[in-house]
């Protein structure tokens, strides 16, 4: 029965314990079906309104069991299963295997191949880098202009794997102790070349990002990570350095050869999405200067130690850990050799995407739901990665 | 309506003049035809223009999309639709049946009416804004004396539809979506009437056909459009950024923002549904861009447009091309901009777009009290030139900051 | 920084200039066409394995593969199925008789073409594969697997001419190394002379084992009488009688230089080989227990493995792949005899 | 950073009722661990992570290893933490830490409360070693379901029957599907029917 207007008794809110109007929060399965979670990966949020109150990452869609696969082979046979962690960073992911068994095993990688290896492993953090962003814009809503972009200055790198490694992406580049195929002249003038037609993309790219007033108003003050938080939570990579963390193994650990190149490690100070993305933009360029030096110091020289065998490689018993600074973060390998030594007794992935998500909800709480996804986007990972 | 009611004899005998070829029945109907009773006239009257709308604007429609993909391609460096006839000029008949064709999936815990309901009434109000939207000269299907404020009433009668399908498809993410909706297209729909209200101060009416009348004259007919005054331009960018944001297009798609809430209102709606709320939301934006068009771009006022035959089609084309210029720019914006946040949205339209239209309403109203032009030209421009350093100076103060980045040693 | 909405409008500069690009410029409009145009491949490119075969007359014989699994054991995805063609007697003809690649599983490693001693097993480019059902017709069998050699140069010049002149200067080693060992044989060890590695046709090993050439019989008479003769070999009866019916010097392993083993031949049965070995030191015996194809299966040759297992260095007796079980129980037996296990 | 036998001192100064030994990497990798027994391990890393010398403030890499047990010693579950320290620049310490294989008695206590970092990897070495580290906030499985009973990189794990047939020409696979009524080719199973008739 509908009441006269007039005797109608005005409305009142009533007021929850804490004073402000009651209401109720809503649970949201963001995920694993959804266009900005990077593939198979969901996020429990609890909402209320458009804010975020509790999220809890739930992950193992593409759980493989990699670690046990890599169990049951030699120690060559896990290599190609590398490509397939971080599918974007191939290249990388070989390198931090073989560095972790040549450490165990005692391997002197020769020079050349050490050059080799510096100069796949910049392409790749340019490739993923830039890529990363694009991603991160897509999650922001920019349809796929960045993104593509991106790719379009990525398939070059690829002609380039393609043509030097057989594959684009997968490409099961690194041996114990070396490289598979030696550069050829031609590929190292492919790689200069895009060494010096990469800046003039970045310029671009920047003009299209950087100050667009837009990304700044979604991205600055938005997921902000403190640097104490960051160390105490293992992250690792850009994503450490644009809170502040000065932790970059190339410089802490020098592995390679990256003692002989001159490079700076960018720093940011606030640990918001913007910094993530700069950071990303600054250590692309100091990528660009680690390639130049590298092509131009490459020495003549085998790219394999010839003394590795192939097959029936053996490591004494015992265990070690090796670690890279990938792309996204410190992709480590923990290796234990029993007696046969023949293959892996085990094998642990020390995923930098995966430990990177520890902290995704307390960047997340208090922010919109649209800042979620943007959240995600930068802290950059990828599906293979995480889940294994 | 008055120009096709004094044009519809002239229609009606010249098909009369081809249907007397005819055998049989051409003779009578010829003669009918010729000489139609009123009431006849009448209803030719009317179905003329809405045949014209129901036909041409879902044409413009169909190949907006393809206008849209085939330069968000190219904006991306890809080629586009290019499979489906030449340059892919099928593509848009071939999606459309594809979508007639695709299973119609409704969620079982849906509310099956409203769910059915919310795409056709998506489509009504879109349809209806362009009963005032004038094509040519004199050329507009209904010219209503408030058509403005009958423009705004239903072009936010739309929203309706985007709550209706968000709420009954029982999906978390639609009904975010839905709600996101409601609270843009109302926020933004006062800045957008404020903007309009310079223009109607200006033009003494609130019907678009004198709007777009009080534009003509000047040099070429162009001097005159009101985006060539200070206050008019500010209005035209206010009444663009509010039409985007009214017609959710990007940057401000946030009810249906693919990477946050999936689809947003229409996640739950496949095929000819579907189809349908894109129908709705493509002719709103359209018909919204027809209005910007009027009412700051000097409408179907162009070099050589006027009143006869000849200058009535000259007029229509400038009224396409200024349209066609509006549609490009929105995709232009499209392939360009991230999506803004939804309280960032919120906070721009009550914290920019509301005061900067009131200051606007002011620069109108010194423009009409100073009558040396130079004078209030300079008067106007550094008034909202002023505000408009203040106002972007408080809006950025809150959100951007210039950041410095340091190496490690 | 100057006035909000700045780099909203440098963005749009940058899209236009896209736009405009994509129209002028060829770096900037990089799709290809997929079915029309085609992008080349680089020669390392690489897809699914195929096997390689020297002579278009007999794919099947003149295939390099001698079925010594180690692709198959190394695969990471186990995808490759081999199985040894074998006589109607059982005797391994040193090739296979199922060669299976599941391409579904296959992840194009290229581990089978490194760890391939014979350089048989190589990688296509081919990358349309695509197949209409989901199980069997994802199974590629030895008929389609086989490709020529000049397959092989046409797609991987560089790396096809480097394998050829590898091939052909191991064959010519092969050949000087084995001239020696002929000539105390005389005419008898002509046939077994033939360089490579890589077994004969089918009737080859046969014939191999003792008629010479200028024994005077008709051919269908030799063609019955290797016959005999190769079944007394391999089931190993009375292989000493065997020897004499030939009527000529037979057993050059008596007569043979240390350093050279005639047991080290693929073609000879297990038993054959252990009888020629009879009498000498436990390495030699060992070695004569091995399939002998020098695959390197086991990380040696088939020398050094024995001898590896002879002094201790190895302790693994199951390494000869090509070997199979037979080979695996044949040195554990020989061991436990020797009283080394 | 000090001799392994340096560190191993100091440790045991700061925590004298902890049993700390010394395990050997492989020759070249140059790692020496420190086995802590388990009732005072979270006592050595709180000293690592806190002492001026060594500000352990990074752990980088945790993870389990199962031992089964061999004729000569008993099998056990080991739980390895890598420490780093991003403020000094040095490590890596390794700390191990053992517990028995049984399921029930398979606990250590739980580093999360010292690093943040612990917190997914422990969760993880539960998940696929049935670890149970005490302490921890939110210790549920992490990349299996959470109805998956077993942890499937313990080395005795059997996997269950495989109902999935995959086109590898194996024919174990085939037989095993053919045997638990997998899903299988008409192919393959009249071929498999013709094998069995002869």
């Amino acid at each position: 029965m509908i009441q006269p207007l007039t005797d109608a008794k005005p409305y009142t809110l009533t007021p929850g314990s804490n004073g402000v109007i009651e209401t109720q929060t809503l649970e949201v399965s963001i995920g694993p079906q959804h266009p900005s979670t990077h593939g198979v990966f969901r996020m429990d949020c609890v909402l209320d309104g458009e804010s975020v109150v509790a999220l809890k990452p739930v992950m193992g869609y593409l759980h493989r069991n990699h670690e046990q696969l890599a169990e049951r082979m030699a120690w060559l046979g896990s290599m190609p299963y590398t490509d397939r962690l971080d599918y974007f960073n191939s290249m990388t992911n070989n390198w931090a295997y073989a560095l972790a068994v040549e450490k165990l095993a005692g391997i002197k990688v020769p020079d050349r191949a050490e050059y080799i290896r510096v100069i796949m492993a910049e392409l790749t953090r340019l490739l993923n880098h830039s890529c990363v962003i694009g991603f991160m814009l897509q999650d922001l809503g920019a349809w796929g202009t960045p993104l593509l972009y991106a790719f379009r200055e990525r398939e070059r790198i690829l002609d380039l794997y393609e043509a030097v490694s057989g594959s684009r992406m997968m490409c099961n580049y690194m041996r114990f102790g070396g490289v598979r195929v030696n550069l050829t002249d031609e590929n190292l003038a492919t790689a200069k070349d895009i060494a010096t037609r990469f800046p003039r993309f970045l310029d671009e790219f920047e003009k299209l990002l950087t100050n667009n007033e837009v990304l700044l108003a979604r991205t600055q003050r938005v997921g902000v990570l403190p640097k104490e938080l960051a160390i105490n939570a293992g992250i690792s990579g850009p994503m450490a350095r644009a809170s502040g963390v000065d932790y970059d193994l190339r410089k802490v650990d020098k592995y390679g050869v990256y003692g002989r190149l001159e490079f700076r490690v960018p720093l940011g100070d606030i640990g918001d999405v913007y910094d993530r993305y700069y950071i990303r933009v600054l250590e692309m360029r100091e990528s660009i200067k680690i390639l130049q030096q590298a092509l131009r110091d490459i020495p003549q020289g085998p790219h394999i130690a010839p003394e590795v065998k192939l097959r029936n490689f053996k490591i004494p018993p015992g265990d070690g850990y090796g670690r890279i600074e990938g792309p996204k973060g410190e992709l480590g390998f923990y290796l234990v050799s029993d007696e046969g030594g023949k293959q892996p007794y085990r094998y642990h992935v020390r995923p930098p995407s995966f430990i990177n998500l520890t902290i995704l909800e307390d960047m997340c709480v208090g922010h919109k739901v649209a800042d979620v996804v943007v959240i995600l986007g930068s802290v950059d990972i990828v599906l293979g990665e995480v889940d294994r | 309506m008055d120009q096709v009611y004094k044009v519809a004899p002239q229609l009606l005998k010249f098909l009369s003049y081809l249907l007397g070829w005819l055998p049989w029945i051409g003779k009578p109907v010829a003669g009918f035809l010729s000489n139609p009773p009123a009431w006849f006239l009448l209803a030719v009257a009317i179905a003329i223009p809405i045949l014209f709308v129901v036909s041409v604007f879902p044409g413009i429609f169909a190949y907006t999309t393809l206008v849209e993909r085939k330069a968000l391609g190219r904006i991306q460096n890809r080629i586009g639709p290019n499979r489906v006839g030449r340059w892919g000029l099928l593509q848009p008949i071939a999606d459309g049946v594809k979508l007639l064709t695709k299973e119609d999936i409704v969620p079982r815990s849906a509310d099956k009416f409203v769910h059915f309901l919310a795409p056709v009434i998506a489509v009504i109000p879109s349809v209806l804004l362009f009963s005032v939207v004038p094509v040519g000269a004199g050329l507009v299907p209904v010219d209503l004396n408030i058509g403005i404020l009958f423009a705004f009433a239903i072009s936010t009668a739309s929203v309706l539809a985007l709550f209706m399908g968000g709420w009954a498809s029982r999906n978390k993410f639609s009904l975010l979506g839905a709600m996101r909706a409601v609270a843009q297209v109302v926020s933004y729909e006062v800045p957008m009437v404020l903007a309009a209200v310079a223009v109607v101060m200006a033009a003494g009416s609130l019907s678009t056909l004198a709007i777009a009348k009080a534009q003509g004259g000047g040099i070429l007919n162009v001097t005159h459009w009101f985006v060539f005054r200070p206050w008019g331009f500010v209005g035209f960018i206010l009444f663009t950024i509010g039409a985007m944001a009214e017609s959710a297009r990007t940057p401000f798609d946030i009810p249906e923002a693919e990477s946050e809430i999936i689809a947003g209102y229409h996640t739950e709606y496949s095929g000819f549904k579907f189809a349908l709320f894109q129908l709705g939301e493509y002719l709103a934006s359209i018909a919204m861009a027809g209005i910007t068009v009027t009412m700051f771009l000097g409408g179907y006022n162009g070099p050589g447009s006027g009143p006869g035959i000849l200058g009535g089609l000259i007029s229509m084309f400038w009224f396409f091309a200024k349209l066609g210029g509006m549609i490009v720019l929105t995709i232009w914006i499209r392939g360009t901009w991230p999506r803004v946040r939804v309280d960032q949205l919120m906070s721009f339209a009550w914290k920019v777009l509301l005061p900067m239209s009131i200051v606007n309403i002011v620069a109108v109203g010194m423009w009409h009290y100073i009558a040396i032009r130079p004078i209030a030209w300079v008067v106007t421009t550094l008034w909202l030139v002023l505000w408009f350093i203040t106002l972007s100076k408080l809006a950025a103060s809150e959100n951007i900051e210039k950041r410095e980045y340091r190496y490690a040693s | 920084m100057g006035f909000i909405g700045k780099g909203l409008f440098e963005g749009m500069v940058v899209t236009a200039r896209n736009f405009v690009g994509s129209y002028f410029d060829k770096e900037r409009l990089v799709t290809v066409q997929y079915p029309e145009e085609r992008v080349q491949v680089p020669e390392n490119s690489r897809t699914f394995p195929f096997l390689v075969f020297d002579k278009d007359s007999d794919p099947v014989a003149s295939m390099r593969c001698v079925a010594c699994k180690i692709c198959e054991v190394e695969c990471p995805p186990q995808c490759i199925y081999i199985v040894m063609d074998r006589d109607e007697k059982g005797k391994p003809q040193q090739r296979p008789k199922v060669f299976d690649i599941d391409i579904s599983v296959c992840m194009q490693c290229q581990i089978c073409v490194e760890v391939c001693p014979f350089d048989a097993i190589k990688m296509d480019n081919n990358y349309e594969k695509s197949q209409y059902g989901r199980f069997d017709e994802l199974v590629e069998h030895l008929p389609e697997l086989l490709k020529s050699n000049e397959f092989y140069n046409k797609i991987k010049p560089t790396e096809a001419t480097a394998v050829d002149a590898k091939l052909k200067a191991d064959a010519e080693k092969k050949a000087k190394k084995a001239a020696p060992a002929a000539k105390p044989a005389a005419t008898a060890a002509k046939p077994a002379a033939p360089a490579a590695p890589k077994p004969a046709p089918v009737a080859a090993p046969t014939a191999k084992i003792a008629i010479p050439d200028d024994a005077p019989f008709t051919p269908e008479q030799r063609q019955w009488l290797s016959g005999y003769l190769s079944t007394v070999a391999a089931s190993g009866v009375a292989p000493a009688a065997a020897a004499p019916v030939a009527g000529t010097p037979a057993a050059p392993a008596t007569e043979a230089p240390a350093g050279n083993w005639p047991w080290h031949d693929p073609g000879l049965g297990m038993q054959r080989r252990l009888d020629l070995a009879k009498e000498t030191p436990i390495a030699d015996k060992l070695m004569a227990a091995m399939a002998q194809t020098d695959c390197h299966a086991c990380g040696y040759d088939c020398r050094g493995y024995a001898d590896a297992i002879a002094t201790g260095a190895e302790t693994d007796l199951s390494l000869c792949l090509p070997g199979e079980a037979e080979t695996a129980n044949m040195l554990k037996k020989l061991m436990q005899e020797a009283g080394k296990l | 950073m000090e001799a392994i036998e340096k560190i191993k001192e100091i440790a045991a100064q700061a925590v004298p009722a902890a049993k700390i030994e010394i395990i050997n990497s492989t020759p070249a990798a140059q790692q020496p661990a420190l086995l802590v027994d388990r009732e005072h391990i979270y006592a050595v890393g709180k000293f690592f992570k806190e002492d001026p010398r060594f500000q352990m403030d990074f752990c980088s890499c945790v993870t389990a290893v199962d031992y089964l047990p061999k004729a000569d010693k008993s099998g056990c579950i080991e739980v390895v933490y890598h420490l780093y320290s991003v403020a000094q620049k040095q490590g890596p310490i390794v700390l191990k830490v053992r517990a028995p294989r049984e399921l029930d008695q398979c606990r250590v206590p739980s580093l999360t409360p010292l690093w943040r970092a612990c917190e997914f990897q422990e969760r993880e070495a539960y998940d696929l070693y049935g670890v149970k580290f005490d302490g921890h906030p939110d210790l549920r499985r992490i990349l299996m379901w959470d109805e998956f009973v077993d942890h499937p990189m313990r080395k005795d794990y059997v996997p269950p029957p495989d109902y999935e047939w995959e086109p590898t020409p194996h024919d174990d696979t085939l037989q095993r599907a053919v045997e638990e009524g997998g899903i299988m080719p008409p192919t393959a199973r009249e071929e498999l029917e013709k094998a069995k008739k002869k």
